[in-house]
């Protein structure tokens, strides 16, 4: 039944993104956005593709989350919607 | 060496780039002179490889990339449809980088080295896109020449950011639904390469997913070259931007989208399977009319002649997907033809207005006034191609429409026929208007003061500006008058089967 | 539930590139259009990857024979059937490193967008450039 | 906007969605994704080119001039941000403009922990950049690890620590050199007579038996082109955040 695990990686996935997009907070929304990266690389490496998750996991995960900070504490940290 | 034309085409500019980050940033003059020669060097091997490419024996020269043959390397592949868009891409850069002394200095004083390491890698860019034989390679220069085109689109400050950005979130979903019609056809023929899939394609029948695979690629084309439903975010970004960059993005970047759209319909898929397979022949070409009307009218309502262009823009994109749906072998080399008539066209008008912002300091209706007395060579280049985009023979102008005319007569696309007369119309009406306030110095809606009889000093733009200017405007009439070389030499050879 | 065990991948792609669209086009703030986007980007690279997945293979990384001493030619195992697909995962390499470089041009621009009017709302922003 | 926007992605979804029965199923040995194309490299990637990582040596090798592009438009990256975002302390005045307010990192307990770390981050990057022909690695994550490497300095111990240690001139240099690097092998290529980007033209460079060398030449072409993927990447990936995260200006960070 690994698919089973398999699948509820998925959900997980799919909430963290509808979360990262629904949160006003925008640091919240970034810190989010890593973890859904991070899922995602994970699901990669399920998939046998170490290389791809591993590029994810430094660019996605970490240097993507710390350019979106970056912007939001340039600028109003809340977002409208 | 013969044989590393090809690659040259896309090396010269690339190195050139380096170059100039390399040196420019300690010697910021030395960057204009740099991106000319890199450009020259690239326009010069285009030549020779399209005059090498007439000489083989099946009109085609592939050059394998690591020396790995295709399908399983990066295949450069040069015939006759990208040599002609190659040699007008390069050429038209070449003017733009002569041209663009001035200006830069002027409007982008402490960015010379960005400018021209951006306006180069978008050539290499563009280039590369336009010789590739593989779809993803493609996919790759496409995000160069998109990456650079924002940048050099948001140089222009103020307006400029928020157009850009709409075109950053347009252009990414055009480019990323390409990927994903990519990524369909690799996931029913296993290929990349474009001739590979071109072979394995017909086998498949009608299949879903080719189907779906052609709608992504469509749909992510046309927002690329803005067709009518996408094409919001042109008129602002191509109006706010530095003159320089308008120059060279909007001659260049719809061209070599409409030439990528030509490559998937005929040459990835089939003329047999888009015209039979695919019902969509009716609801394109009624897309491509109201793109033709729409952008007219909308150039009409304009007081802005930079923007007025980038509504005419719209409008020629238009005549050119029309001309590739009919079908017929007239209109896809009206098609073709069009790519470079049009690229020539609009760099020579854009050029113009760059002039006029220049000397004047706005594109509005009212900078026009006197033009004629103050600087008569560049708006007698104006006048050339306004004829031009009007379609007076002997300027390119008037074949290219000849052309789709006659392709869309033997298809009977009427209601395309009669777009396309309302639209040279308009565009009459539109450079009449301008040149009439260049030359009689009044608006239509002011009187002119009959005891104004003062005389104007001659104010010509600098040499380095009208150069180019009237080379473009020189092209525009030579390309007219060797119509039919361009067209038996190079467009007919490789036009494909299956076309009426 | 078997259609549901053969497509589910997929399944899950198609509701990104969904949730991305729709973040990047009807969103209001112009970061969370650019979190969109990325999720757009990511559902992609998720398409590729499920396409060059092989059931019951390992990472394309070529193994060495049972016993092997030296690294010859001869000493991996050479079978494209016990290996992933390792084309999707170039081609997705690069997809990745375009949406790093992406995401960073549309934050600059952002960034200058705030400069210019002190709002990141795409609304606001309209009707400031009135 | 918002309706739009939902009965666009709707229609997207449910296009694909039709899509779906007609797509290889999960996981299919036989798909045509996974035999045409792909099981050349799996076969042939040993002999040709002596490298285990199959994704290495069609990244650096069968599919390099795609990876050239790639670290091209990382570079194009760098430079466009810099050239639409980068400020000039000598042309506006900084006192005037609005900014975040600034709290100087704290270097008792983050920036003490963070120059523990960041020497193990980069010799875990160099580890990856040399090993990627074993194993999962290569440039792009090399260069991602030391330009985070950096980038964490920075968060801790402030901008201007880290950029004291990367100046401006250096990593844009750096990021021009890295692309240099990559298209510097490709040109060396030609001049030996190869096609570009063909590295078995370097043969005569490596000595030996010329199959054997020819091999060879790849191998260690490769290994090239991967330091310069990672030159231009590690830079990259800084200059990007030090022009976010200090807003053009060049003076402090987050």
């Amino acid at each position: 039944m690994i698919w089973l695990y398999d699948f509820g990686l998925l959900v997980l996935v799919i909430i963290a993104a509808l979360l990262t997009l629904n949160l006003r907070d925008l640091m919240g929304s970034a810190i989010v956005f890593g973890t859904y990266s991070f899922l995602m690389c994970l699901l990669w490496t399920v998939m046998g593709a170490v290389d791809v998750a591993f590029t994810e996991a430094a660019v996605g995960a970490g240097v993507s989350t710390v350019f979106v900070i970056a912007t939001a504490y340039n600028i109003k940290k809340e977002a409208k919607d | 060496m013969e044989q590393q034309y090809p690659v040259l085409i896309v090396l010269i500019p690339m190195f050139t780039a380096l170059a100039i980050t390399l040196i420019g940033w300690f010697r910021p003059v030395l960057c204009q002179p740099l991106a000319v020669a890199g450009l020259f060097g690239s326009f010069c091997s285009a030549v020779a490889t399209l005059v090498q490419v007439k000489n083989t024996a099946n009109g085609v020269i592939s050059y394998h990339l690591g020396n790995w043959a295709p399908p399983y390397g990066i295949e450069h592949r040069f015939d006759g449809l990208n040599g002609l868009v190659l040699v007008m891409v390069s050429f038209v850069a070449l003017l733009v980088a002569i041209y663009a002394k001035k200006p830069v200095e002027k409007e982008l004083g402490g960015k010379i080295s960005n400018f021209y390491t951006l306006f180069v890698l978008l050539v290499t860019g563009l280039l590369g896109m336009t010789i590739s034989g593989d779809a993803f390679n493609l996919y790759v220069l496409l995000e160069i020449a998109a990456l650079t085109s924002y940048a050099l689109l948001a140089m222009g400050r103020g307006k400029a950011y928020m157009a850009t950005f709409n075109y950053v979130i347009l252009g990414t979903i055009g480019a990323c639904f390409y990927l994903l019609g990519v990524g369909f056809l690799l996931i029913k023929t296993g290929s990349l390469n474009i001739a590979d899939m071109g072979t394995i394609i017909p086998g498949l029948g009608g299949s879903n997913t080719i189907l779906i695979a052609f709608g992504f690629l469509m749909v992510g084309v046309w927002i690329k070259m803005a067709l009518f439903p996408f094409h919001g975010w042109l008129p602002n970004a191509y109006t706010y931007a530095p003159t320089a960059t308008s120059c060279l993005v909007a001659p260049l970047m719809t061209k070599v989208s409409v030439y990528v759209m030509l490559r998937i319909m005929f040459w990835v898929y089939s003329a047999e399977w888009i015209f039979e397979v695919v019902q969509w022949q009716s609801v394109v070409m009624a897309v491509a009319v109201i793109a033709i009307l729409m952008g007219s009218f909308f150039a009409l309502a304009q007081r802005d002649i930079k923007k007025m262009l980038t509504y005419l823009i719209v409008a020629e994109i238009g005549y050119m997907v029309g001309g590739a749906w009919t079908g017929t072998s007239l209109g896809l080399t009206g098609t073709i033809y069009h790519i470079i008539a049009d690229g020539l066209m609009t760099v020579c008008l854009f050029m113009v207005i760059g002039s006029i912002v220049y000397k004047k300091g706005s594109a509005q209706f009212e900078s026009f006034k006197d033009a004629f007395q103050t600087m008569p060579w560049t708006m007698s280049a104006l006048v050339v191609a306004g004829l031009s985009m009007i379609g007076v023979p002997p300027t390119c102008g008037f074949f290219s429409k000849w052309y789709l005319l006659g392709g869309a007569y033997i298809s009977s696309n009427y209601v395309y026929m009669v777009a396309l007369l309302i639209s040279s119309l308009i565009n009459a009406v539109l450079f009449i208007r301008i040149v009439e306030t260049a030359f009689f110095g009044a608006t239509s809606e002011e009187i002119p003061d009959p005891h104004d009889h003062a005389v104007r000093q001659i104010d010509e733009s600098p040499l380095s500006m009208l150069i180019p200017i009237w080379m473009a405007a020189a092209s525009l009439v030579l390309t007219g008058l060797y119509t039919r070389d361009i067209v038996t030499k190079w467009i007919q050879p490789i036009l494909p089967g299956g076309l009426i | 539930m078997a259609w549901l065990e053969a497509n589910y991948n997929y399944l899950l792609v198609i509701v990104l590139l969904m949730i991305g669209l729709w973040a990047m086009i009807g969103k209001n703030n112009l970061i969370k259009k650019c979190v969109g986007m990325c999720i757009f980007q990511n559902a992609i690279i998720m398409f590729f990857i499920s396409m060059g997945a092989k059931a019951g293979s390992t990472i394309p990384i070529l193994k060495l024979k049972e016993g092997a001493t030296t690294y010859g030619v001869n000493d991996y195992i050479i079978d494209p059937t016990q290996y992933d697909n390792p084309l999707t995962q170039i081609l997705m390499l690069t997809a990745i490193v375009v949406g790093v470089a992406t995401l960073g041009m549309a934050l600059t621009l952002v960034q200058k967008m705030y400069a210019e009017y002190g709002t990141c709302e795409e609304d606001e922003i309209l009707e400031k450039i009135k | 906007m918002k309706t739009l926007a939902l009965v666009i992605s709707l229609l997207m979804g449910s296009i694909l969605v039709v899509s779906l029965d007609d797509l290889p199923a999960w996981g299919d040995v036989n798909s045509p994704a996974n035999s045409h194309v792909s099981a050349y490299y799996l076969d042939n990637t040993m002999q040709q080119t002596g490298v285990p990582n199959v994704v290495t040596s069609v990244l650096a090798d069968y599919r390099g001039f795609d990876t050239m592009f790639e670290t091209g438009v990382v570079f194009v990256a760098v430079i466009g941000i810099m050239a639409i975002l980068r400020r000039d302390q000598r042309l506006e005045d900084i006192e005037k403009v609005e900014r975040p307010p600034y709290f100087p990192p704290d270097p008792a307990i983050t920036g003490v922990a963070a120059r523990f770390i960041v020497p193990f981050m980069q010799i875990f990057g160099l580890y990856v950049l040399a090993h990627g022909h074993y194993s999962p690695g290569g440039g792009f994550q090399a260069g991602v690890i030391l330009g985070a490497s950096v980038i964490l300095l920075a968060m801790t111990n402030g901008l201007n620590g880290a950029l004291s240690r990367l100046t401006e001139d250096w990593f844009v240099l750096l990021s021009g050199l890295g692309f240099l690097i990559f298209a510097g092998v490709g040109l060396a290529c030609m001049f030996y007579g190869g096609n570009f980007l063909d590295y078995s033209a370097l043969a005569p460079l490596m000595g030996g038996e010329p199959s054997v060398a020819a091999v060879k030449a790849r191998y260690h072409a490769m290994l090239w082109v991967e330091i310069g993927v990672t030159f231009t990447v590690m830079s990259a990936m800084f200059a990007i955040y030090s022009y976010l995260a200090s807003d053009g200006w060049m003076d402090r960070g987050l």
